[in-house]
């Protein structure tokens, strides 16, 4: 009980300290030793809830009134906000949810007693570490790049203070989410994460920046709306605001909308299709905020209720509504992924896909595919983190984030380039995690008839492969080894990038014991049905044969190099090479530079007309989704 | 699984690939109205590879050739040891992507724009390749070839369609035209010779050892569609491979190469048609 | 920045069987930008004349090129004959168009093989050039040579043909129509040739002129322009009509080409026909002056001698304006905006002569 | 036959003379050169197969203009004549500053030192 | 065993020829030479090449992408010069632009005389290059 | 759509076999003019030098003080001019291709004795 409350104030805490200390040295200890803390804090509270779980029931008012005035000031800052800048749909949806919510809250709450507002399992365990291990690496990062970055960008305002407050604040509001099971409480964090980003995404305060922080608001407010839609309609007809007891309901078609409604408050949250468009604004926002919010953690909060309505979603046409939403996604954002060239893009699109991956996986609610979907939020949450940072730390590397410029890395910081490559390796490739949830997913799938939805996954693989193979190219080939623009990465940058490469490492081979330990008694309670793990142990042991190899090849190759040495020739330049790799003899006999490019196939894949028709099905999906709805066939 | 058959299968299956490359050659020549090479030229030219020096451009690009080598054939091991073939599929794409970084670790213009070819070739049959283990379980109900190929019904019946998507980019992975962008067994294309542009000496040996492995592997997958309890079956097994790959010698000797766009779309539309008509068909049962 | 791939292509290069440049720009693979460069043939051979005299300098002025040879034989005796006056025998007219209609098919013929290579079409590329083998060795009987014939002489040509031969001529020719009938139905109908063809490097008529097309390039674009018609040699007493074809893309360029080699069979039948008896040489005396400007149709397009004598065995000036120089400029323009895979194509598609260009 | 006819003219007049033909409908078959004693340039230019060359005597200190802006295909013949002769040609585009060829000696058809 | 005896593969490279020589050295490939009989393929490739088939004369702008391209080739390499101008020159040898034969550029091991040279007198050129190039394998062997 | 339409003509092929002559097991003929190598009777030979003169390539010397007529096989074109202009005709065009060599080979014809030696080289 204790340990809960301290892993939910202490990051408050630390906010507010960081907050009011204005020097910078203090400052970034402070934030590391924050992070530690919250780090360890993670792993004790872990550590003794794990086995057990705990389930708290707290009738404590203040909680509420508290909540509520926070709420309002919250609502009071965003109306202005939205009117000071002339985006009144800001105000009115912030309006709308916070008065709805008073009324609620003041006029029809009596009687609703709410039985067990906390509830720590097996998921909520997986999630919280996910949060507080990244998430606190990602801070000791944000130490170093907000130095780096700042020296890059003297024409941004430094309101490091300001940056680094905020996302302890989130920290804090993202254990509130999984924690809570008072869908009121989660609410309320829901909002705070909402702030946190739009804060974060506006940090820099240029004219793009303010806009996609916006428009990030407006959608995740949007989504706000539905969440508290939905609350109002859970507490007036069913007399609850406990998660637990929503799904332990029986799936009737009255109990959709509801559902329907906190489904389309998670798509916005998880900017799925067609809420996708604030994430990929989002991307402006210093790099730890893209990792820490728009990749590992806030994106992770939709999908993570979606896992939770997963038992109501898995045999109802809603359920297949949003499977479809999130197979069209997926399919999409891959498809587009490979017309992008900006690292940071790119990460973004594959974050949408992997999302809706996630979704599609969650929302078909089979144990199987449930089992996927959790593995999955794992996996992409350590491997995406890494990129995010690992990109970040190489734009100050190399000045700046173009896929096309990573061949340099290899030069620039060997290191760099091989961490990178492991987060891109444990992103598609064969042993490594995301490909083997996929692979469950696909099972888990096929079993429940999803045929549509697999040949998604078919083809989405495949585009998933191209973007992400000619990226690891472009970090193999080294291009000037000669550049001398070396930075030293700083220790604060370097530590949490090592740590996050051997955890994509390390959680590939464990996962056969989150698996054990954690999914099956998770998925056996909650479907009341022996949950196995999905995978033959065979293949779990070829996979860790695969997975050795890959760690050994390279080691075992050294004496193989050592004792073959080779003549070096030039690269064949159809005869007019000048001798440097470099240049050859082009016309009129001047020296011309050789560039090699990737491919972006603008003409099969260009964002801007796959945006378009992706966003018209999904919304023609969500609609029909509607329809069933009215209609009553949900 | 035994050491011994391990050995086995390391050792035997280059011989098989090597021996129908040989095939291939001299029923090639013979469709153009020339001699052809002895049967045995794919050694010869192995064999003269590993006596040649090997020259390489920088040091990074050779382990790449290795490690895919490795990966094929561990591949090789999962399907001939009767392994779940969808991890098998996964391995394979494993080497080729090692194969591919390869070409880019060349950082040459020829070896890189091969390799961009090489990842579009994977993009377009990985969809169908992925379907065809799919439908094998909705069929046989098991991603295992052990299990699927002591069915009591062979798995063609099931998946007419699928297999029909399955030879069409079979094309692609035993590089014949039209679908042989990235790197053609004819010396005349425009990329040179694609990844391979910079490889000499031993290390192009180890990739035309690949092929070979790559080659059964193809063949494997048609296999699987026609092999069942029934030992009679796995010689129609037999001939159905041999059929498809003659059938594909004569694709390649009667189409031009296309474009990547076209690969890519036909590939695509194939695999969109073939296999999920079949899937879908054969999901309402 | 942009995403440009910049890479060399030729001189040395696979598919390219003759040296030339390009600098190409290339976005994923599309061509935005091609520069050539030339310059890896150039000898200097017009500068020969100072040291071989008129008479020798058929020899040289055979080997400009070793594809159209004859023609360039041809056309330089026909120059010279121009400037002295002299009439050459009938039979040795007739002789004349006979070789080099053989030229233009076997030239054809190794196009043809060498755009199949260029799309990946190896059998084709086969049976093209074993078709080829053919009019070689009709060659190889009639002159000795297969590639290089040595028998247009000033004054008319060296060697006869006899009659036994020509009748097996007639022979082959039959033999090779039916053949060429069958892969011609390849190169116009098979739908991976025509992805490969139809509509790459269009060139419009006004393009076309424009640039300065000739030849198969200029006809396929709609351009009736064919130097035959002026009937030199044998042609005058020929029935022929220039086939020209509209589209302006690589297709109808092969279409244009298949449909000169059947015309090319065709008149060498008309000459076989009307073959007349007859001396095949005149006697040549003395030594050239004055100046000559002849123009005849290579199998690429319209080729240019300018001979200036002076009087003397040795010649002033022999300049040599070869149909690939002059159809450069518009290879260059149909190069914007294809493909990779399409530069092979297109390359071919002008039929380059880069010895013939660069001399 | 066709006809063929030449005519001499002065530098000056290149132009205005191009242009004229141009209009007729001529197209440009080449630019020739010949040196002997007088560096002697002939344009030729074809209509339905008759040929009409424009001739000009030159020599390599005159600069003479490039018809480029009329015959954009006379690049090629300006760069050539320019390298091989020495032929002060100016605004030729694009213009290859004598490296269309490599060669080891310098205007081996024009005057050498 | 000699596998380098039994898979030659060729590299061609047109110097300043006539193109003569070059269709001879395509004719060789196609049905009626067959030079696949012997394991050779044109490679078009300078890495994966043993034989260098050289075209034509040199000159000022060839002889470095000549150059390149032996270098570029692996050991054991035979050069096999085809065609009078590969060889001397041939008539063009007075040209202001031809430096002569290729061996003035890079050693050139066979020599195969021809105007144009006759695919049968190819073939024997290749033939007679691969003694030397087993000589040559010897020697590599030795030196390592 | 035709797809396949290659097909016809391989299958053809292969029925047919191959067009390949085993060279160098079985040489293709050659004809009565094939242009080979340059032969001579050099008993005829007067050493007048006319072929020497006018052979484009100056493939062939003659020395009259040594009677002696030789041609390098490297430099020669297989023109026939030299049969052409011999006066004596004692030059001839055989039809068998000069061999490749190792290295330049001058092929020296001296009358009387009338041996032929491929040194010199």
């Amino acid at each position: 009980m204790v340990a809960i409350n301290v892993l939910l104030l202490f990051p408050l805490a630390v906010a507010l300290a960081i907050f009011l200390v204005k020097n910078d040295a203090a400052r970034s200890m402070l934030v590391r030793i924050g992070a530690v803390i919250t780090a360890l804090l993670t792993l004790v509270v872990v550590g003794i809830f794990f086995k057990d779980g705990i389930r708290l029931s707290s009738s404590i008012e203040e909680i509420d009134l508290i909540i509520v005035v926070v709420e309002v000031i919250i609502a009071a800052y965003i109306i202005t906000l939205g009117i000071r800048s002339k985006r009144y749909v800001i105000s009115i949806f912030s309006f709308l949810q916070t008065a709805a919510m008073l009324v609620f809250e003041f006029g029809f709450k009596e009687g609703i007693t709410v039985e067990t507002a906390i509830v720590f399992d097996k998921l909520t365990a997986i999630m919280i570490l996910v949060i507080g291990l990244v998430g606190s690496l990602i801070c000791i990062y944000a130490v170093g790049y907000m130095k780096d970055y700042h020296n890059h960008h003297k024409e941004y305002k430094e309101r490091k203070s300001f940056f680094f407050s905020i996302l302890f604040l989130f920290l804090s509001a993202m254990f509130g989410i999984v924690l809570s099971n008072n869908l009121m409480w989660m609410y309320f964090c829901w909002e705070i994460t909402t702030l946190c980003s739009f804060l974060l995404i506006g940090y820099t305060q240029t004219e793009e920046a303010k806009n996609n922080a916006l428009k990030a608001l407006v959608i995740n407010l949007g989504g706000g709306v539905a969440f508290a839609a939905a609350i109002i309609f859970i507490g007036m007809n069913y007399h609850t605001l406990e998660l637990s007891v929503l799904i332990q309901m029986k799936p009737d078609a009255v109990l959709m909308i509801p559902v329907f409604l906190l489904s389309i408050a998670a798509l916005t949250k998880s900017a799925q299709l067609p809420f996708s468009s604030w994430l990929l604004g989002a991307m402006v926002a210093p790099t730890p905020t893209s990792a820490l919010l728009h990749s590992a953690t806030m994106v992770k909060a939709g999908v993570y209720l979606i896992i939770r309505l997963a038992p109501l979603l898995g045999p109802t046409s809603v359920g297949r509504i949003v499977t479809l939403g999130g197979g069209v996604t997926f399919l999409t954002c891959s498809l587009m992924a490979i017309s992008q060239s900006d690292a940071k893009k790119i990460l973004a699109y594959s974050t949408l896909a992997n999302l809706g991956l996630i979704v599609i996986c969650a929302s078909a609610g089979t144990q199987e595919s449930l089992w996927a979907a959790i593995l999955l939020i794992i996996f992409h949450a350590v491997s995406k983190s890494l990129l995010f940072i690992s990109v970040g730390s190489a734009e100050h590397q190399i000045g700046n984030r173009n896929v096309e410029n990573m061949d340099l890395l290899m030069g620039v910081s060997r290191k760099l380039a091989f961490y990178m490559m492991i987060g891109i390796a444990g992103m598609f490739l064969a042993p490594f995690g995301m490909l083997v949830s996929k692979w469950v997913a696909m099972k888990a799938l096929i079993d429940s008839k999803n045929v549509i939805i697999v040949i998604i996954l078919a083809y989405g693989s495949a585009a998933t492969l191209f973007y992400w193979a000619k990226w690891m190219g472009k970090l193999v080939s080294k291009v000037n080894m000669g550049h001398k623009n070396h930075h030293e990465l700083s220790l604060d940058e370097e530590l949490p990038i090592t740590i996050l490469a051997f955890l994509v490492v390390i959680s590939c081979f464990t996962f056969p014991l989150v698996s054990r330990f954690a999914l099956e008694p998770y998925l056996t309670e909650v479907y009341k049905k022996t949950a196995l793990i999905p995978i033959e142990t065979s293949d779990i042991k070829l996979m860790l044969c695969m997975l050795s190899m890959l760690i050994l090849l390279p080691i075992s190759f050294i004496p193989v190099y050592k004792n073959d040495k080779r003549r070096k020739v030039p690269i064949y330049m159809a005869g007019e090479n000048t001798g440097d790799n470099q240049t050859f003899y082009g016309a009129m006999g001047v020296k011309q530079k050789v560039e090699m490019r990737n491919w972006y196939m603008e003409e099969f894949f260009g964002a801007d007309k796959l945006t378009f028709l992706s966003n018209v099905l999904c919304t023609a999906i969500l609609v029909m989704g509607i329809i069933l709805l009215i209609g009553g066939l949900a | 699984m035994n050491l011994i058959k391990i050995i086995a299968i390391i050792i035997l299956t280059p011989l098989v690939g090597g021996l129908l490359t040989g095939f291939d050659r001299i029923i090639s020549a013979r469709l153009q109205g020339r001699q052809g090479p002895p049967l045995l030229q794919p050694f010869y030219d192995v064999l003269k590879l590993t006596e040649k020096e090997s020259i390489e451009v920088n040091s990074m690009h050779r382990f790449f050739v290795y490690v895919s080598l490795v990966f094929v054939v561990f591949t090789t091991l999962i399907m001939l040891s009767g392994g779940d073939i969808l991890l098998a599929i996964f391995a394979l794409t494993l080497g080729s992507v090692f194969f591919v970084l390869g070409g880019y670790a060349s950082n040459s213009p020829y070896n890189t724009i091969g390799s961009e070819r090489e990842l579009l070739q994977i993009m377009s049959y990985e969809p169908m390749v992925l379907l065809t283990c799919i439908g094998l379980y909705y069929a046989q109900k098991s991603f295992f070839i052990k299990d699927i190929i002591s069915a009591t019904k062979p798995s063609i019946i099931y998946l007419p369609g699928v297999f029909l998507g399955l030879v069409f980019v079979l094309t692609f992975k035993l590089r014949k035209s039209p679908f042989d962008l990235s790197m053609s067994h004819h010396g005349h294309q425009e990329i040179v010779k694609g990844i391979t542009t910079e490889y000499s000496g031993k290390d192009l040996a180890v990739i035309e050892v690949t092929h070979w492995y790559e080659v059964i592997i193809s063949l494997t997958l048609v296999y699987v569609f026609f092999a069942t309890v029934s030992p009679i079956s796995h010689v129609f097994a037999v001939i159905a491979c041999l059929l498809v790959y003659l059938f594909e010698i004569i694709i390649d000797n009667s189409s031009a190469r296309v474009k990547w766009q076209h690969a890519l779309r036909s590939a695509w539309v194939v695999t969109g048609v073939m296999g999920t008509v079949n899937l879908l068909i054969l999901s309402f049962f | 920045m942009g995403n440009r791939t910049i890479v060399p292509f030729g001189p040395q290069h696979p598919v390219l069987p003759e040296p030339i440049h390009l600098d190409l720009v290339l976005e994923d693979e599309t061509v935005v930008e091609a520069v050539p460069r030339i310059g890896y043939v150039h000898r200097g051979l017009e500068k020969l004349v100072e040291k071989r005299d008129f008479q020798q300098y058929t020899y040289v002025a055979e080997r400009i090129c070793g594809i159209c040879s004859f023609m360039h034989g041809m056309g330089y005796c026909m120059s010279i004959e121009s400037i002295m006056g002299a009439e050459i025998p009938d039979r040795a007219k007739f002789l004349r168009t006979i070789w080099a209609e053989f030229s233009r098919l076997h030239s054809h013929l190794m196009w043809l093989g060498l755009l199949a290579d260029a799309f990946g079409f190896e059998s084709l590329f086969m049976q093209s050039w074993k078709l080829r083998e053919e009019v070689l060795d009709v060659f190889e009987e009639t002159t000795g040579g297969r590639v290089i014939f040595s028998v247009c002489d000033i004054g008319g040509v060296r060697k006869d043909i006899k009659k036994e031969t020509l009748e097996k001529i007639l022979g082959v020719l039959d033999r090779m129509e039916k053949e060429l009938t069958e892969i011609a139905g390849v190169f116009l109908n098979d739908s991976t040739v025509k992805l490969r063809t139809r509509g790459v490097g269009k060139l419009s008529k006004e393009a076309a002129f424009e640039l300065g097309a000739l030849g198969p390039m200029a006809r396929a674009s709609g351009i009736e322009m064919d130097m035959r018609t002026q009937g030199y040699a044998a042609y005058s007493q020929l029935d022929f009509k220039p086939i020209i074809d509209l589209e302006g893309d690589s297709y109808a360029r092969t279409k244009v080409r298949l449909g000169e080699m059947f015309q090319a069979m065709d008149l060498i039948r008309q000459c076989i026909g009307k073959m007349p008896e007859g001396d095949i040489k005149v006697k040549i005396t003395g030594s050239p002056k004055g100046e000559y400007f002849t123009r005849l149709e290579q199998p690429r397009g319209e080729v240019l001698y300018y001979v200036k004598a002076n009087g003397t065995k040795f010649l002033d000036r022999v300049r040599v304006r070869t149909p690939t120089f002059a159809n450069v400029p518009a290879l260059l323009e149909t190069l914007k905006n294809c493909s990779l895979a399409d530069v092979p194509i297109l390359i071919l598609t002008i039929d380059p002569c880069i010895s013939c260009t660069e001399r | 036959m066709a006809s063929e006819i030449l005519r001499e003219i002065s530098a000056s007049d290149l132009l205005a003379e191009t242009l004229k033909l141009k209009h007729a409908g001529y197209r440009m078959v080449a630019i020739s050169c010949t040196y002997k004693e007088v560096m002697e340039l002939t344009y030729s230019f074809d209509l339905n197969y008759d040929l009409v060359n424009l001739r000009i005597l030159t020599d390599t200190k005159t600069e003479l203009p490039s018809i480029g802006i009329i015959y954009a295909y006379s690049f090629l013949y300006e760069n050539e004549i320019k390298e091989l002769f020495g032929v002060n040609i100016t605004g030729i585009s694009p213009d290859y500053n004598d490296s269309l060829y490599k060669i080891p000696v310098k205007t081996p058809f024009g005057i050498q030192e | 065993m000699d596998g380098i005896k039994k898979s030659p593969w060729i590299l061609h490279y047109d110097g300043t020829s006539c193109n003569g020589c070059d269709i001879e050295v395509l004719a060789c490939l196609t049905p009626l030479y067959d030079v696949e009989r012997f394991g050779i393929i044109n490679t078009g490739n300078p890495k994966h090449a043993d034989v260098f088939l050289i075209t034509g004369s040199v000159n000022e702008q060839n002889i470095p992408v000549v150059k390149q391209l032996y270098e570029q080739m692996p050991e054991p390499k035979v050069v096999v010069a085809v065609g009078i101008c590969a060889t001397s020159g041939g008539i063009f040898a007075e040209c202001y632009n031809v430096a002569g034969g290729v061996d003035k550029v890079i050693p050139v091991d066979v020599y195969v005389p021809g105007c144009a040279a006759r695919p049968e007198a190819i073939i024997d050129g290749v033939v007679k290059g691969l003694e030397i190039l087993g000589e040559k394998k010897k020697n590599v062997g030795k030196r390592k | 759509m035709s797809i396949l339409r290659m097909s016809k003509t391989l299958i053809k092929n292969l029925l047919h076999g191959p067009f390949t002559i085993a060279y160098p097991l079985k040489k293709k003929e050659t004809y009565e003019r094939t242009r080979g190598s340059i032969g001579i009777s050099i008993d005829d030979c007067i050493f007048c030098g006319m072929c020497e003169r006018r052979c484009p390539t100056n493939a062939i010397r003659v020395d009259k003080a040594r009677v002696s007529w030789s041609i390098e096989r490297l430099q020669c074109i297989q023109c026939g001019y030299c049969t052409e202009v011999c006066p004596k005709k004692c030059l001839d065009m055989e039809n068998q291709y000069t061999e490749p060599s190792f290295g330049t080979v001058r092929d020296v014809h001296i009358k009387c004795t009338n041996t032929q030696s491929p040194s010199e080289s």
